[in-house]
């Protein structure tokens, strides 16, 4: 992966709208348990952050996906999970398949919005009953004529509370679990859809998660992304952009914590030296950003293979994986040494171990990681020779 | 005691044999898991949302004998081996909310040195009233700038006449908004250990303010930073003589860290549990979880490390009983402990899967109460130096 | 029993107090002490690179009373609880070598079928033998396709007059070399586990021959496949029932695994020792290993591991003795120790650094002795499936 | 880490190579605890792959970095550690400073016939009291005239009891330990210079290990590789190439006990399924194929930048820490599922369990890697701010 000076660019502009426009409000809106997103949206679609690499018909910027992944990386700098989990939501996990298979029409309508931040987008895969098990999702959208009649009900969904439209994913056929299924543009305002709830979490806390429900929502059928039936190909493919965001956000947060680690345990003495200077806390903290620096060039190969139109679903499955495992032992060693303070809400430290529990789980669970490789590498049982 | 903790049903304590546990402790033990069942768990979630628990807890507590465990009889207390006391530290788990457990004993760690080695006078004056549940007593060593070093402390007490006049300030500490007692570490002499003392202050004390701290996890407890501006504390509150300060709060440790180990073995027990009961109920890729082999394999390793631990445990405690002091082993009971909640807490909430990030199940709340114990009672890396002297490495 | 094993005398056994060794335990751990450090230890390494132990060892272990253990006394038994069956195992594994455990004591899983089931003038004869110390026992269940899957073997033995007929192969048998009474399973029924029985074997029947297995450890046990090429075999030497040859070896289970369990811990105990003794005395940059705090800290946690292990060891083999039959905890426990036996050898052949790599090291051999425990008598996963569904998951 | 038609073409004719020359006399190797050095260095000399990036005019083929370490990556498909072990002594440990730093005249020597394998070399770094300490080493070159007088003593030496030099790194002068030692090439027959004992080893069965006494060996100082005194800055430099090679060489290896383990475990049946249907065996499997593309994603990373001309000490000690860890889990896990098979010598997994535990000892174990990383994190205690 070798960025240009035109990466070099963005990157700092980016880096500087962090450092202005987010971090100063991190505390606040972990505390608000929700941030703005309308409002953050706006300020970076204004900015040209939110369409990177979509098209430029729709107000994007047509670059490649070094560009997104550089950018998912450097929102890494944002001293929280839940802001960054959100932008890459709107622009990573919510509307790659729309700029990819989408119609003009429903890409003026729902894209071209989204990239200039006046709309605030979900995505609506995970149910209560089938949380990383996509293909077996209940919400149908049944055809009445040129419409769609969607029932049904969607869970953990990030920015659902505030979002203007969901790309919806609805059994919209009778055939099997893979060949059945539809993404389909919804407006939140639709008659008939319901924010049940907004989740309490452990972490995550300046992003809104919310259960919904669709009561006989009627949305037109143009609304659909691509042909009727192939929404699973879709949300496959998009999952590797999904993948390798949730991967890449982790970098420069996980080496954020560790810096902060060693600058605290610098600082710090106890027994007459720094805690740095034991060797078990100086030894730990080479091995985790040994750990970042392998996971980094995963991503990297990962991020030129599918520049190069290589599907990635291997490696970027390898990398979401590895991220859930590393962000759980870094976020833990390093609050170890951090001691007492470690364990109030004062330190980055702290918000980091709760918010990173969630890629373990998020975007499908590790265990989904493995059964998605094993089907590759034909080790699934019934899979054999799928590969 | 080893209980199959995979049976759904809680069986009678006195059901299984035990080389260690006599009908005295099981009579205990279904007093307190009575208690716990009624006064407690049903409530603990919603007082560690609300960040603190009734007063009228303590009093409960006391009534049922459970402050009174381990102090003398002529003060309010009940004798009690330390079989007794893991009864109570692992009973009182079960509500698995740690921060209630936490300041409503916080006094097994705040009047140890009082009983010890207070004077008599103050003894008979405090222990019964905190015995009885009717005050707070909480113990405050740990500095902003030192954590577990203590013989490197920086509070003063400065003696003026019959008092002491102390200026500092202390941190985490445990019950320390609501304590009518503190037992306070400062320092009343030169540099280092030798120059440590322990006082016991008054919570009206003028000079005396508390800020509360924002934690992770352990809600429902009290957790506050101490300041002391110029307090003046009379010098009959000096516990032992002056001087003696760092020994007193190292006779405290091999019992404290024996008690976290126990609470963290049952919090351990607690996500087994959960988890377990969660993956017969829960279905994915069309079948319940439990019938997923890794997630039968987690919890194999779950119940594996739970039993170690509990056994490890036991046997220590024996061996205290028998007028030992295995410091390094009691150093990595503390380990195997914290390491052994780590582990079932963060499987549980892998096995929970979106549900474990959420917050309601006991679970969740136990992830975010790991770390309070694998630091705090001396961290990880503090009990393996200890240890590594003990073994004379 | 719960020694400080880092102290570099080795002290009496009996100087620490126990709840489960009696001084019948210690007596005879002095007496197990004396026998390895005299005639075991010395030539461990040698018989192990060699490949074979002299055969004169299985009379020795016999006058000390180490071959009878638990064995019925009217056949030149000794009764034995599970301490003193944990006390021999120990004491053994101390000379290193667990090859040498291995083969030595191989008649632990091919005699108690013949104990509990052979027709009493099969037991009045070869017993005796055995457990002298004249012949050697052994137990070939497992078949090169089958594992661990005893129900689905294929070794066939036909009845022919007072006969049976045996034809198949067994391999991975310890002892197989050399022993003198072969208990073999073959299935004299129909498909399953109800159509396997248990026959006596001699080693001298026509129709058996040898092949010895070259293995990545235990060199010194002698492990062979069998080629069983139509021998025949009296009928009286049919062990219990047709048919009843799965449930026999069944009961075999439980102390096979705890003794396996006991041996393992030791061995990690025998790792920790070397390791701690080479930190002393090896300098690297400038000071001792053990000065360096990773490798303090490494020790420590292999302490701490060893410990949990031997805890959770005697809480099980005191359940045993109680009549109690906790087949999931017994999974646990062999878990528990391979694992735990697995991370010490491992952390000591780091410690010794390239000298690890060498032969001639303890930790070096238990290296390459880890797997066979974490795969004989039930690998890990077959363990976990087992307790998982003991757990009623 | 783009390879070409140029690269597969070396592959291909290297991969023929190792099934026909170099597999099927594996096991007799193994058996004899030695391999003929001499005569399979000579073969590998005859077609160019003893120097593929050494200087044309010593007989290499001047190529890039990029094919060594693609060789490197191709050894690990030789069934055994030993020898591979061994060709990486001589093309990436024992001559790398040479081939960089040698006057002509010592490079004629003793680099021409390294490529054409004719020799076979050796590095002697380790002694009995200094492991992976290599400042703290003891063997000196006294000046006596224009010759050196060497004395000590070297330890674990990999081809040592049949190679024809050694490149010897000894105290030449009194400054401080950085600034004191040379690397010399010592011919393996100068009188004084004893092979004491070929070491009994785990495993690396194939290869032969030596402890070497140096009793006054007189050696001309034109021996020397480049300046006095520079020779810890030399084997600095050299390390690079020798823990890149050592990471590398394990990434086919670690897969072919993947692959073997998976062909293995499909085909045994157990309580009526294949041991590899069983979901711990196959998601365990993926965990580990997962950690193999992470360290191959590093390597390329590295062996780009060096290509690049840039440092990759950092990156390449990485390798090595990772390398040797994940050869420890990966073998132990992949043998448990052979169950009694693995425990015999019979089977691949077996000897790479034994083989495999070397890495994270030889060549600098993985504490010392640790310290490594720790200084140039600026975290080692006494080295702040050198980084």
């Amino acid at each position: 992966m070798l960025f240009t000076a035109d990466h070099d660019d963005i990157r700092r502009s980016l880096q500087k709208f962090i450092t202005n426009e987010i971090n100063p409000h991190v505390d606040e809106w972990e505390k608000a348990d929700i941030f703005p997103a309308h409002e953050l949206f706006k300020k970076m679609g204004s900015l040209g952050f939110l369409g990177l690499n979509k098209p430029v018909e729709f107000g994007g910027s047509g670059l490649d996906y070094s560009y997104a992944l550089m950018m998912a990386e450097e929102l890494g700098a944002i001293t929280c999970g839940g802001v960054p989990m959100a932008i890459g939501v709107q622009t990573d996990m919510a509307t790659p398949a729309l700029a990819r298979f989408g119609s003009d029409e429903v890409r003026r309508e729902f894209l071209s919005p989204s990239i200039s931040g006046d709309y605030v987008a979900c995505i609506g895969v995970s149910e209560p009953g089938a949380g990383s098990d996509v293909a077996s999702i209940k919400t149908s959208a049944r055809s009445d004529g040129d419409d769609y009649l969607i029932t049904g009900g969607k869970m953990w969904i990030t920015n659902g509370t505030q979002a203007d439209w969901i790309c919806l994913l609805a059994n919209t056929g009778d055939g099997p679990v893979h060949r059945n299924k539809s993404l389909i543009c919804v407006p939140m305002k639709s008659k008939g859809v319901t924010v049940a709830r907004k989740l309490d979490k452990m972490g995550m806390r300046s992003s809104d998660t919310a259960q919904i429900f669709f009561d006989n929502v009627r949305v037109p059928k143009r609304n659909r992304i691509g042909e009727e039936d192939k929404g699973f190909t879709y949300q496959m493919i998009q999952f590797q952009e999904e993948r390798l965001w949730g991967a890449a956000a982790c970098l420069k947060a996980h080496e954020y914590i560790i810096n902060e680690t060693i600058e605290y345990t610098s600082n710090r003495k106890a027994f007459g030296k720094s805690i740095l200077d034991n060797q078990v806390v100086h030894f730990k903290l080479a091995e985790m950003q040994t750990e970042v620096e392998l996971l980094r060039a995963l991503i990297y190969r990962a991020a030129e293979q599918l520049v190069a139109g290589e599907d990635v679903t291997k490696l970027a499955t390898m990398a979401k994986l590895k991220a859930g495992r590393l962000g759980r032992e870094l976020t833990d060693a390093c609050l170890q040494y951090w001691g007492g303070m470690g364990f109030t809400n004062e330190t980055p430290v702290s918000r980091a171990y709760r918010d990173s529990r969630l890629t373990s789980i998020g975007g499908g669970a590790d265990e989904v990681m493995l059964m998605v490789l094993c089907k590759m590498m034909g080790t699934l049982p019934g899979s054999k020779g799928n590969a | 005691m080893f209980r199959p903790w995979w049976n759904a049903k809680r069986e009678s304590a006195h059901a299984m044999k035990s080389p260690f546990y006599t009908a005295e402790h099981d009579a205990f033990r279904d007093v307190m898991s009575r208690f716990v069942d009624k006064e407690i768990a049903p409530f603990a979630h919603e007082w560690d949302e609300a960040g603190e628990f009734p007063r009228a807890l303590y009093r409960r507590a006391a009534e049922i004998g459970l402050l009174g465990l381990g102090f003398p009889e002529e003060h309010g207390g009940i004798a009690a081996d330390q079989f007794m006391k893991i009864v109570a530290s692992q009973e009182l788990a079960r509500a698995g909310a740690g921060g209630i457990s936490a300041s409503l004993m916080s006094h097994t760690i705040g009047s140890p040195p009082i009983a010890r080695a207070a004077r008599p006078e103050v003894k008979a004056r405090v222990l019964p009233q905190v015995l009885s549940g009717e005050k707070i007593s909480a113990l405050a060593i740990t500095e902003p700038g030192g954590g577990s070093d203590v013989a490197n402390l920086r509070t003063r007490a400065r003696r003026d006449g019959n008092h002491y006049v102390v200026s500092g300030e202390k941190t985490f500490i445990t019950s320390g908004m609501r304590a009518d007692y503190l037992t306070v570490a400062a320092r009343t002499g030169g540099e280092g250990a030798g120059g440590v003392s322990l006082l016991l202050i008054e919570g009206d004390t003028p000079g005396l303010s508390r800020t509360k701290l924002k934690k992770m996890g352990w809600w429902a407890s009290d957790t506050a930073t101490l300041h002391f501006d110029d307090c003046r504390v009379p010098a009959e509150n000096l516990i032992g003589e002056e001087g003696q300060g760092f020994k007193i709060i190292m006779q405290n440790f091999n019992s404290e860290r024996i008690g976290m180990a126990a609470g963290c073995t049952a919090f351990a027990r607690v996500c087994l549990d959960e988890a377990v009961a969660y993956a017969k109920e829960r279905k994915t890729f069309g079948k319940p979880l439990a019938q997923h082999q890794v997630i039968r394999h987690k919890i194999v390793d779950m119940a594996q490390k739970v039993a170690a631990s509990q056994a490890m445990l036991e046997m220590l405690a024996w061996r205290l009983e028998q007028g030992e002091s295995p410091v390094a082993e009691i150093c990595m009971m503390k380990n195997q402990a914290t390491q052994t909640m780590a582990f079932c807490a963060s499987e549980a909430v892998q096995i929970f899967g979106g549900a474990g990030f959420m917050r309601g199940i006991k679970a969740e709340r136990i992830y975010r109460e790991v770390k309070v114990n694998a630091i705090g009672g001396g961290t990880e890396e503090i009990m393996k130096d200890l240890a590594s002297r003990q073994m004379g490495l």
